[in-house]
C-alpha cells in the first residue's frame, strides 16, 4: 500500500543540510518581542509546528500573535494539537494539515467552529499518528529523509496518509517509510532560556527536542530569561541549545490558558468558556473580538483573564494547594509566592 | 465472572460507571504494563493499583512514567501526570517503548468499532475529503492499537457504534480478520483483548477472531447486549455474568480513587 | 554494494518483542554483588555492550569480574572502546567485535597484546563506525530492525560491515540501513542509582540512554545508591528508568582508572604503566597476576592502586584545585570532602 | 599566506608543532563549528578562539557542546570537553547535528592518506581477516569525513604516510576522484578540504580533486615536499609560502592554550 495523502514539506535532506549550514553558531542577544518574531520568522505559508501537548506547555502568546497578524496559507502539524489548532484555526490560518490529533480538546470535547473548519474543505488533511509524528521528526533530526515505522499499517490511517511501505532488507519484514518532517518554523514554549536561545524544559518533552532540531527555524517563549551560566554551570538543564534557535520572547504566564508544568495548572474555566462560545459562528465572533483582536498583547488577554489573581489559584491549583486566601499567612513552609 | 452472584439485591449500589471502571480493573495484572488515557482508563488503573496490582506501571503516552497521581489529570500531557512520576520523558520515547514491546496493555475508544475490532476516531462519512463529520483521529490510538500486546475498549455499547463495518478504519483490531493484522505487517501476538461496555465484556473468538459475548452485566439480557449491536455478535458458552463491583472495590474507588466524581459522576452512556 | 562483514546479533524486532515483555514492570530490589551481577547475568557467548566512552565512566568492577570468571567467546560492541577493550582482551573473552574503535587508548597510544589479540585472527570483527553502532542501538531502541544512514558511504569500511544499500522511496537517495544492534548485555557505570535500577548520569551520555533500551538484560553499576525520592522528586534525574534494568552493584570509584566526570579524574599513571606492562607477554602475565588475579575484588584492585589517598588525588585532579597536601586546610571554601 | 616573511630571522623563534597548530587555528571562522580531536586540534580550536574567532563552537563527539576549556582533554570524552560546557549530550545527538549539517569542519588523521584525500586508520596491509598491523579503526572519522562540510587533516608528511592507494579506505576523502562521493551517496558539498603537514598546507585541485601544495612552510623546500610523498603532488602557482606563527599567536598559544606544552612540548614528526 502507499498512502494518498500529500506530503506538505520538503524531505529533500541535503537542501535541509544548505539550510542548517547557513545558521549561525554565534552566541548572540536574540531576544524580541512576540510581534517582531512572528512578523519576522513567520511568513504566509510557511509550515508550523507547535511545541508541547496542545493545552500543556503551548506557546499561547505567539499563537495569538499569529492570528492577530493574520497569517494565512500555513501548514500545520496537527502532533496532538488541541488549543493550538483552536486558536490558529480561529483565525483560519492554515489550509494543510498533518493530521495526528485535531480539532479535540482531549475529554473536554470537540469545539464546533474548529471543528466546521476542517469539514468545510478549507483545510487539505493528510493522516498520521502522534506516533508517526514523532518518529518523523526525529528522522529530520537525524538528517535523513526517511525512518521505518510499525504504526498505521492495515488501516485506513495508513490509506490517507503520505507513507510507503518497504521491505527490511535484513529480515523482509514490513515496513512503513515515514517521510522525514522538516517545519519551516517551530514556536515553542520552555521554562528558562537565555538570551541566546539556550533552552530548559522541565517535565514532559512530547517532541520539543527533536522539534528544534528539524526546524528551519525555532522561535522560543519561555516563562522567564535566565543568565547563560544556569546552563553552563549545570549541563543537565540544556533541553535545546542555542545554536538550534532563532528567537527568544520572555513571556511570564505565556502558556495561559494552558497547564505548565511545576508553574500553573490550565484553566479549565477558561478552556470551557472558550468552547461554549464555538457554539455558533456569533458567540464565537464575539468572543475572539473580545479576548483575541480585542487585546493588543497577551498582557491585555492575562488581564481579561483575570490577572495576577487568577494566576495564583492556577498556581495553586498547580500545587495542589489550598487557595492562597484560605491559607493563614505565615503558617505555610511554601510561603505566598 | 461467576454466575451466582446475588447481583439484584445489591443492584442500586453502583452506577454504570463505577462498574465500568472495577470491571476494567480487572484485567490489569502486578508486573504489567498499562497506557491509560483520561477518564475510565486512569480510574481502571489507579483502582488496580490500589487493589490488586501495586506494580502496575502506568504510561502516559505524552511522556509521563509511573507517576504516584494524586488526583485525575485532565490532560493526557498534563502535571498530575509527572506528579512524583519516575520519570518524564517524551512522547518519542513512549512510542519507541511501545514499539519495543514493553506496552502490555492499552485502553482505546472510538466512535465506531466492528466485529473485527477495528476502531474509528477520524470521521463519520467514507468520503475522505467531504466527511459528514470529522474527529480527532488517531492520536496515538492507532500506534498503541498496532503495537501494545493488548487492546482494551471501553465504550458505551449501541447499534449506532457497534457497526459491521467502520466507515474508517483509524486503528487496527483484527482488520479483515484472521491473519490480516499479520499480513499487513503489524506485530505477531498483539491485537484486540477485552471490549468493556455499559451491557457486558466481550472478546474475540479466537479462531474467527469476531467479537464475542463472555458475559453480561448484572440485570442485563443477552438480547438487550444484541440488540445494541448494528452486527450479529457471538456468545460464548457457557456465558458468564459479570461480577458487580466488590465493596472493596466501590469503596477505594470512591474514597480514593475518584473522591471528586470526576469520572464516577458521569453518564454511562 | 552490500557490506561483507557478519552481523552478531539477532536483528528480528519480533523475537526482541519477546524477550522485553517478558521483563517484569515491578519496583522490586535489584541490588547485588559484582560477583553474582555477572555469575547470573553474563554468560559465555553472549553479545556484550559497554556504556561510557572506553576511559570514560566505564564499569572497571565488572569488567574485572568478567575477566577473573574467565568469560569466554562473547560479542562484544567496540563502540570507542579503549581500556574496557583492553581489559576484556586481557582476559581474552571475546571472539567477535563490532569495530568503530577498538584497540587504541586515544591519544595516549595502543596496547600491544591488546592489539596482538586482534592481529591473531582470534577475533572476528565487522567494521562501523562510532555513528553507526550509535544509530544501530538508536534503531534497536526503536524497536525497529534497521534505520538508514549516510556515513561509510563508498568505502572499505562499508565494505566490510554488515550494511546494505537502499534508495530512500521518497527520494531516489542512497542510504545505508544499519541493521539494529540488540545486545544480550550492556553493563553500565551510572552516577546515582536506586535499588529498583532507575538510574542518573551526568555528562556526556555517548549511547547509554538507548543502550540501556537495546539490550536484553542490563547491569548497572553506581558510585552510590539513593532512595527512590531522588527521582521521583526530579525526573530530569531518570536517566535511565528501572524497568529497563536487571542488577544494580553499588561501586564507589566504579569507573577508575576511568575518569568519572564530576567525581575524580582518570590516573593516567595507572593507565600508562597498564599501557607500558603489554609491552611484552612476560610483563604483561605479571602486571595482570597482581592487579587483576591477584585481587579477590576490585577493592583489593582499588588499594593496590594507592587507595583512598590516590582517590583524593583523582579528584582534586577533577575539580582542577590544588593536590589536597598543598591546600592549608579551612582556607578553602571547597573544604576537604 | 605571503612569500615576503623574513621567516629566516625567526626561525628558532617556534618549533614545529607550534606552526601546525598556528596555521591550523587559522582556517577556523568566526561562527564556525568544529568538531576536534584530542592534541593539535583541540590546541587550534582553542587558539583560533581566543584569537579570531570568539563563537567558534566546539564540538567533541562524545557529547561534549561548547565548553570553556580549563586545559587540554586526553580523551575527547573526558571531563574537560564539558567543562562549563553549554551542553553534555550524546554521541547519537553530536552525529545527527553532523548529519543535519551544523558542523563546518573537522580534524582527522590517519596512518595513510592518499592522492584523493582518502584516510586509512584501520589496518596495514589489505587482507581484512588477517591484517599486518591493525589500528583502531574509524571511530567517528568515517562519520566526520562523511558529513562535515570541510575535513581538514593535520599530519606529519612521509612518502610511508602519503601512499597513492591506502590499504584500507576508512573514511572517504574524494574516493577515486571526480564525482565519486556524489556517486557513492555522500552528501554534496562535503569533503577534504586542507592538508595541514610539518613541511606544507595541502588543498585539492578543484576539477581533479588531487592533492596539491598550496603553501610551503618557512625553510622549507618544494623539493622536499616533493620527496616526502608516495605519490605526485599538484603544485599550486604561484606556491605560496606558510605565514610563520606570529607573536600574538605564539604568545597566545603557550601562555593561554597549552601553558603545560602537552601538545606543543611534542615532537612534530
Amino acid at each position: 500500500m502507499e498512502g494518498k495523502g500529500r506530503i506538505f514539506t520538503e524531505v529533500d535532506p541535503d537542501l535541509l543540510r544548505e539550510c542548517f549550514r547557513s545558521k549561525s553558531k554565534k552566541l548572540t542577544n536574540k531576544v524580541t518581542s512576540v510581534e517582531e518574531a512572528v512578523r519576522v520568522h513567520l511568513h504566509d505559508g510557511d509550515y508550523l509546528a507547535v511545541g508541547g501537548f496542545g493545552g500543556v506547555r503551548i506557546p499561547t502568546a505567539l499563537l495569538h500573535e499569529i492570528v492577530r497578524q493574520g497569517r494565512k496559507g500555513l501548514g500545520f502539524a496537527g502532533h496532538t494539537a488541541t488549543h493550538d489548532c483552536e486558536i490558529l484555526a480561529a483565525g483560519k490560518c492554515f489550509d494543510r494539515c498533518d493530521a495526528a490529533y485535531i480539532i479535540g480538546l482531549e475529554a473536554r470535547g470537540i469545539p464546533k467552529m474548529t471543528r466546521k473548519y476542517f469539514e468545510s474543505g478549507a483545510v487539505e488533511c493528510t493522516e498520521w499518528t502522534n506516533a508517526a509524528l514523532s518518529w518523523r521528526l526525529r528522522a529530520a533530526a537525524m538528517g535523513i529523509s526517511f525512518i521505518p515505522a510499525r504504526s498505521m499499517l492495515g488501516t485506513d490511517t495508513e490509506l490517507h496518509s503520505a507513507a510507503k511501505e518497504i521491505a527490511c532488507p535484513f529480515t523482509g519484514k514490513k515496513y512503513l517509510a515515514l517521510p522525514a518532517l522538516f517545519p519551516d518554523v517551530a514556536i515553542i514554549h520552555v521554562h528558562e532560556a537565555d538570551i541566546n536561545g539556550n533552552c530548559h524544559i522541565r517535565g514532559i518533552l512530547v517532541s520539543d527536542q527533536d522539534l528544534a532540531r528539524a526546524s528551519k527555524t525555532v522561535i522560543i517563549s519561555a516563562e522567564r530569561l535566565v543568565p547563560i551560566d544556569f546552563f553552563r554551570q549545570d549541563q543537565e538543564k540544556t533541553t535545546i541549545p542555542y545554536y538550534l534557535v532563532d528567537a527568544v520572547v520572555e513571556v511570564p504566564y505565556g502558556s495561559y490558558p494552558g497547564n505548565m508544568p511545576y508553574e500553573y495548572y490550565s484553566d479549565e474555566e477558561h478552556l470551557q468558556e472558550w468552547l461554549t462560545a464555538e457554539e455558533s459562528p456569533e458567540t464565537y465572533q464575539a468572543f475572539l473580538d473580545k479576548y483575541l483582536f480585542g487585546t493588543r498583547d497577551f498582557s491585555g488577554y492575562l488581564e481579561l483573564c483575570g490577572g495576577t489573581h487568577r494566576m495564583r489559584q492556577l498556581r495553586d491549583l498547580e500545587y495542589l494547594r489550598k487557595p492562597a486566601l484560605e491559607r493563614s499567612e505565615g503558617t505555610e513552609g511554601e510561603g505566598t509566592d | 465472572m461467576t454466575t451466582d452472584d446475588p447481583f439484584l439485591t445489591r443492584k442500586a449500589e453502583y452506577n454504570g460507571m463505577e462498574l465500568l471502571v472495577c470491571v476494567a480493573s480487572r484485567y490489569l495484572e502486578d508486573g504489567a504494563s498499562v497506557s491509560v488515557g483520561t477518564g475510565v482508563p486512569v480510574a481502571a488503573a489507579m483502582l488496580a493499583q490500589k487493589l490488586y496490582a501495586p506494580n502496575l506501571l502506568i504510561i502516559f503516552e505524552a511522556g509521563g512514567i509511573a507517576p504516584l497521581l494524586p488526583t485525575m489529570p485532565i490532560s493526557v500531557g498534563d502535571s498530575r501526570t509527572i506528579y512524583k512520576a519516575i520519570q518524564a520523558t517524551s512522547m518519542t520515547e513512549v512510542m519507541d517503548t511501545l514499539a519495543r514491546g514493553l506496552v502490555d496493555y492499552c485502553f482505546l475508544g472510538g466512535a465506531q468499532i466492528d466485529l473485527y475490532g477495528n476502531l474509528n476516531s477520524t470521521q463519520v462519512g467514507t468520503d475522505y475529503r467531504k466527511p459528514k463529520v470529522r474527529f480527532p483521529g488517531s492520536g496515538g490510538a492507532n500506534d498503541f492499537g498496532s503495537l501494545a500486546w493488548r487492546t482494551m475498549v471501553v465504550t458505551p455499547q449501541s447499534a449506532r457504534r457497534f457497526v459491521p463495518k467502520v466507515d474508517f478504519i483509524t486503528t487496527p483490531g483484527y482488520l479483515d480478520g484472521p491473519g490480516s493484522r499479520e499480513r499487513a505487517g503489524l506485530p505477531p501476538g498483539t491485537g484486540p483483548y477485552k471490549v468493556i461496555t455499559n451491557l457486558a465484556v466481550l472478546g474475540y473468538h479466537p479462531e474467527s477472531k469476531r467479537m464475542m459475548v463472555e458475559s453480561i452485566h448484572p440485570g442485563v439480557t443477552t438480547d438487550e447486549v444484541r440488540a445494541n449491536s448494528g452486527f450479529e455478535l457471538l456468545v460464548k458458552e457457557p456465558l458468564g455474568i459479570t461480577d458487580p463491583p466488590s465493596e472493596d472495590e466501590l469503596r477505594v474507588l470512591r474514597e480514593e480513587v475518584d473522591p471528586l466524581k470526576l469520572v464516577i459522576g458521569r453518564e454511562a452512556k
